[in-house]
């Protein structure tokens, strides 16, 4: 869990480690080492106060290196909201995310549909499922060019689609997509936030976390 | 200007010239506070420490026209109202203890005048100064809220301002990691081009962590980090707080600057990680946030509230302009700057954590033998005064307090209006009610801010109260509520100011929290107006009496004179906010119905009376204000409050919302919309439709209770005197909300109406 | 038709957090020799001929740009 | 020392609202005959004569703009 200057949903992440049964690792962004962690949730926030752009810098930050590099060895990486805009930023994942199409920052409870139970993060979900995570940005409209999307929807990389109503514009209704061996997966949405009915929508956010548990047990054991 | 040198005005050169002519009243001092100054320097004062009174004197920093009255808080505290006070009025916040060893601190502040000037970043700044007082007082900050109030809802105006005070707070809220739980939109033309923008922050700290602001100990250190010193809002505080915007800074021949600050919100965020940090490695002494008056402020108070004196090099503060000038450093208001006392053994450790977040630090001075504040500038002294008659020993104003001449008028103005009596009028006014501005859903505000940032909101928009989860092991927390109607105080300052504090401590009970502090954020016109005094006068005693009634004390607050559009006032409008804790937050009470209350019993709790004098109802209809508000009896109100509190410990209500603006109609439409579920509801028979639906009469709630819960809960509202009626039931098979004789609202129909109405004043 | 631009900056004495973090950035990523950064806004705006410099001046600073905190420079393309 | 302009566009395909808002409000205010708007960064940069055109490319492409996204446009002041 990996903890830049102006990360702000880094402990709820840790939170939701924790509730899906692993113990959470603090990173720091300047870290020489990933501290042997089996997998890495880059979390939201405004790094670096986003300043430039949502993830601009913070994707130069030393830790990113170590990421980029472990993640093509198939390290698992969970990127959500300002992390999902890192990834982009640091090219391990295509396309990039703008401004919302309403130009204003939004946070409601957004319904999600599993496109892809494939993924490190999705294989405790059905696919088509649907549940409601809060989604809670300012630029979440993700876009790309229209050669990208088309790879992506044909590989079949779109691992969540907004569904009932779209927040940001987003292309396609795109509101999560993985790298293509399915280890890295980025989304807007915050499931670190739907891990429990008293402080969220709904609980079922958690089993993204509980997803690469089960994608690391093989290894593990 | 040269970057270079300029000229400064040394202690030394004050004795030498002394009847040199100084500009006292550009900065907003009056003849005799300069010859006040004189006396207590005996000498003419040097341009910094001029710049430097100027400010700490001015009607924001020195309280000088309220003093003489919020005493009167003071004096209505007793020792048992006072027993979990751990810091009150005078401290940066107050501090209340709510059990497991935890302490919580709150305060709600204004920043009416620069929100006005630049909405964005105006209402931005906001933010940081209310989260700046909380972290001073060694506390993590939790959340914020937001009690706003614009000029009419369609005026052009609004369309510039509204959007961008709601994004400012937004920006800067959201960007610093803390949920927005609450706060409120009020429309009202009096507000135009003097829109309030009050902000409200909420924060923990274990008991024994609590810092207060003072600077003890010879030899200490004073350390000031954060952002550098620029030329921001010179001279601002003093003049944001009159009836002119722009600044003049202090003497020198640099052109007026706006008196406008912009904030570095990510600044600030590693600011709060950083203090956290040094706090709990207990390397702080003393700690005081930069907010208004900036360093003049900061060393003073530090310096007074310590046991020593104080030298400070001016010349080592990290600036940001060129050529600034020792008078310009002291007064600028630059964001997102602390200052702190610490241990000559423990700077090194301090610059540690500063350098691990990357925050600039430096050595400005240290606390000295003695009671004199020095400031050196390239080792010449330019102030050398005592420090408590700049931070505390201002001037006092008993300012002439006259009954304005139209109050009775006013109150007398109970003209007949034409009411709704078919049950085609009343369907119709429970639609036009519920689209209205003020009653309409806050959905396009609300939905631009994080709410579920650091996972522990429990309640937040649109409930009655928020309610954040500060111990995750024992699930202790604490409910927040801000409320204030203008219109009821300009009708009578004493009630208004009390039904303002029991709307508030009644949005907390039925949340199901048991109300403990009050806060409060007066803003009122121009105390130099006799009629303003008055109603300022009353709204106090109002407020601190009503305190006394429900044994809850004040523990804070803030006040905002001059809040006026040429010479008219604005509604006097003070800001209430309650704070409630709660043992357990999974016992909280939500304030909509859902699936799971359906065939719940809706129980009406309290008394309907005709009372319309200055209600919603007068002010959307008929445009009318007059007569007298609503009768406050918070004798009933803590009865109400007992039960809800004791009814959710017991897990006997399935939801509650009180009974406020728009009356029964408007409470009812909010409760199904928000859980999405309709119910049935059957008015009483012999009394009048219109009354029972839109009378704003105090003391009231609706609440859904399972049947089988119904005889214990009835007991409960015996046992304690609340009157209840059976209203009708929680109907989820339907989706209308139905009321017997009047009409069928498809839920979508009243969604329609409740939710377009701002989305189509300020756009999608 | 013609194609205009307006840059709209802070003014000089008001605080630029973005470009401060631009700048700031910069020798991290390995860039030397940029001593300050400023960030704004670049507006590029179509027009009638009908639309005079007056009418894009009141347009910047009434709309584009807020003076109490912002400068603007107006710019027509030259065609 | 020099003084460089670095303009961050959406590229053309891009969809930019807060243009598009731009252009919205402006009849609403009594502004006729802007057509069109778009939004984008303005970069002001000192930088030590030691920089060539080469390096500012590097920084306007690598970090200042988002290739994916934006165009840019770099311009040093003529002096
Ligand atoms: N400016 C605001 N910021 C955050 N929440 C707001 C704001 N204005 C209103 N709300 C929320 O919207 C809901 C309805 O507001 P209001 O009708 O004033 O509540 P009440 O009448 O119970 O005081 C409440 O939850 C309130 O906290
Ligand atoms: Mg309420």
């Amino acid at each position: 869990m990996i903890t830049f200057p102006g990360s702000l949903d880094d402990q709820d992440a840790a939170r939701a480690v924790r509730y899906a049964g692993a113990e959470p690792v603090a990173l720091w962004h300047d870290d020489a080492d990933l501290h042997g962690v089996a997998a890495v949730s880059v979390p939201g926030g405004f790094s670096y106060g986003d300043y430039l752009r949502a993830g601009a810098i913070a994707r130069f930050a030393p830790v990113m290196g170590l990421v980029v590099a472990a993640a093509e060895r198939g390290l698992p990486v969970l990127g959500i909201c300002n992390g999902f805009q890192i990834l982009c930023e640091a090219g391990l994942l295509p396309g990039a995310l703008l401004r919302n199409a309403g130009r204003h920052f939004v946070c409601r409870d957004q319904r999600l549909r599993v496109e892809n139970n494939g993924t490190a993060w999705t294989n405790q979900y059905w696919a088509g499922a649907e549940f409601v995570v809060p989604v809670k940005s300012m630029d979440g409209r993700y876009v790309a060019d229209r050669s990208t999307v088309d790879e992506l929807e044909q590989q079949g990389r779109v691992v969540f689609r907004y569904a009932g109503g779209n927040p940001n514009g987003s292309k396609n209704d795109i509101a999560g997509i993985c790298s293509p061996n399915g280890r890295v997966v980025g989304l807007m949405p915050h499931p670190e936030h739907a891990i429990d009915e008293l402080t969220g929508p709904s609980a079922d956010g958690i089993g993204m976390f509980g997803s690469v548990l089960d994608a690391l047990a093989p290894a593990a054991g | 200007m040269p970057v270079t040198a300029v000229s400064v005005d040394t202690v030394e050169h004050a004795l030498s010239t002394p009847d040199i002519a100084q500009p006292h009243r550009e900065l907003g001092l009056a003849d005799d506070e300069y010859a006040r100054i004189r006396e207590i320097l005996g000498r003419r004062p040097t341009e910094a420490e001029l710049a430097m009174y100027s400010v700490m004197w001015s009607e924001h920093c020195s309280y000088k026209s309220s003093k003489v009255h919020l005493r009167y808080f003071g004096e209505t505290t007793t020792d048992e109202m006072r027993a979990a006070m751990l810091a009150g009025i005078g401290e940066n916040a107050g501090v209340v203890d709510i059990g497991d060893g935890w302490a919580v601190t709150f305060k709600v502040e204004s920043h009416n005048h620069p929100s006005y000037v630049e909405p964005y970043q105006g209402a931005a700044t906001g933010i940081g100064g209310i989260v700046r007082d909380i972290l001073a007082m060694g506390a993590r900050p939790l959340a914020v809220m937001d009690p706003l109030r614009f000029g009419a809802a369609e005026a052009a105006d609004t369309r510039r301002v509204l959007p961008g005070v709601v994004a400012g707070i937004a920006g800067y809220g959201n960007c610093l990691g803390l949920p927005n739980i609450g706060g409120e939109v009020v429309f009202d033309q009096s507000y135009q081009g003097n829109p309030l923008v009050n902000a409200l922050c909420v924060g923990a700290m274990r008991v024994d962590d609590l810092h207060l602001a003072h600077a003890s100990g010879t030899g200490n250190k004073v350390i000031l980090f954060g952002a550098r010193t620029g030329l921001d809002g010179i001279g601002g505080v003093s003049v944001l707080a009159s009836d002119t915007f722009t600044g003049e800074e202090g003497g020198t021949g640099r052109k007026k600057l706006p008196s406008v600050q912009v904030g570095d919100p990510f600044t600030e965020k590693v600011l709060i990680e950083c203090c956290l940090e040094l706090f709990a490695q207990g390397l702080v002494v003393g700690i005081q946030d930069l907010g208004g008056a900036g360093l003049s402020c900061a060393t003073s108070e530090l310096a007074s509230a310590g046991d020593g004196g104080m030298r400070i090099e001016l010349d080592r503060v990290p600036l940001r302009a060129a050529g600034m000038t020792p008078a310009e450093i002291l007064s600028s208001e630059s964001q997102e700057r602390m200052c702190a006392i610490v241990e000559p053994s423990d700077v090194d450790a301090f610059m540690a954590v500063c350098a691990k977040w990357d925050v600039t630090a430096t050595e400005i001075g240290e606390v000295t033998e003695g009671d004199r504040l020095v400031v050196t500038w390239h080792g010449e002294t330019v102030v050398d005064v005592p420090p408590r008659t700049v931070a505390h020993e201002g001037p006092v104003y008993e300012r002439p307090v006259e009954r304005p001449a139209d109050q009775d008028d006013v109150q007398g103005d109970v003209a007949e209006l034409a009411r709704p009596s078919t049950s085609d009028e009343l369907r119709f006014t429970v639609l036009r009610m519920a689209a209205s501005p003020n009653l309409c859903s806050r959905r396009w505000v609300t939905e631009q801010y994080d709410r579920y940032v650091r996972g522990g909101t429990v309640l937040a928009q649109p409930s009655d109260a928020g309610m954040i989860r500060v111990d995750e092991q024992t699930g202790r927390g604490v409910a927040l509520s801000c409320d204030g109607n203008g219109r009821y105080v300009r009708l009578d300052p004493y009630a208004g100011a009390q039904l303002a504090l029991a709307e508030a401590y009644r949005n907390v009970a039925v949340s199901g929290a048991r109300p403990v502090a009050v806060t409060n954020c007066l803003n009122f016109g121009s105390p130099e107006d006799p009629g303003v005094m008055w109603q300022f006068q009353q709204a106090v005693r109002g407020l601190a009496d009503g305190c006394a009634a429900l044994g809850i004390p004040v523990t804070g607050g803030n006040v905002s004179f001059y809040n006026q559009t040429g010479t008219t006032a604005i509604l006097p409008t003070p800001v209430v906010g309650v704070l409630g804790v709660i043992e357990d937050v999974a016992r909280r009470i939500p304030t909509g119905f859902d699936m799971t209350a359906n065939g719940h019993v809706l129980l009406l709790l309290g008394e309907t009376h005709e009372e319309f004098g200055g209600s919603e109802w007068a002010h959307v209809v008929h445009g009318h204000l007059g007569g007298l508000p609503p009768k406050v009896d918070l004798a009933r109100e803590q009865a109400l409050g007992t039960v809800l509190v004791a009814a959710a410990a017991d897990g006997l209500v399935s939801a509650a919302h009180d009974l406020s603006d728009g009356g029964l109609a408007q409470a009812l439409v909010e409760a199904c919309l928000i859980g999405d579920t309709g119910c049935r509801v059957t008015l009483d028979p012999d009394a009048d439709r219109f009354v029972q639906l839109f009378s704003e009469s105090a003391g009231r709630a609706v609440v859904a209770v399972p049947r089988a819960s119904v005889p214990a809960f009835t007991e409960l509202c015996a046992t304690h005197e609340v009157p209840v009626r059976e209203l009708g039931v929680v109907e989820a098979t339907w989706g209308t909300l139905e009321i017997e004789g009047v009409a069928t609202f498809p839920l979508d129909e009243l969604r329609a109406a409740w939710e377009s109405t701002l989305p189509a004043l300020f756009g999608g | 038709m013609a194609r205009v631009f307006v840059d709209v900056m802070p003014k000089p004495e008001i605080l630029d957090p973005q470009g401060q973090a631009v700048a700031r950035a910069l020798p991290r990523l390995g860039f030397e020799g940029v001593s300050a950064v400023r960030q704004g806004k670049h507006f590029v705006l179509e027009v009638d001929d009908s639309v005079d410099d007056d009418t894009l001046t009141k347009i910047a600073e009434g709309f584009l740009a807020n003076p109490v905190i912002e400068d603007f420079v107006v710019r027509r393309a030259e065609s």
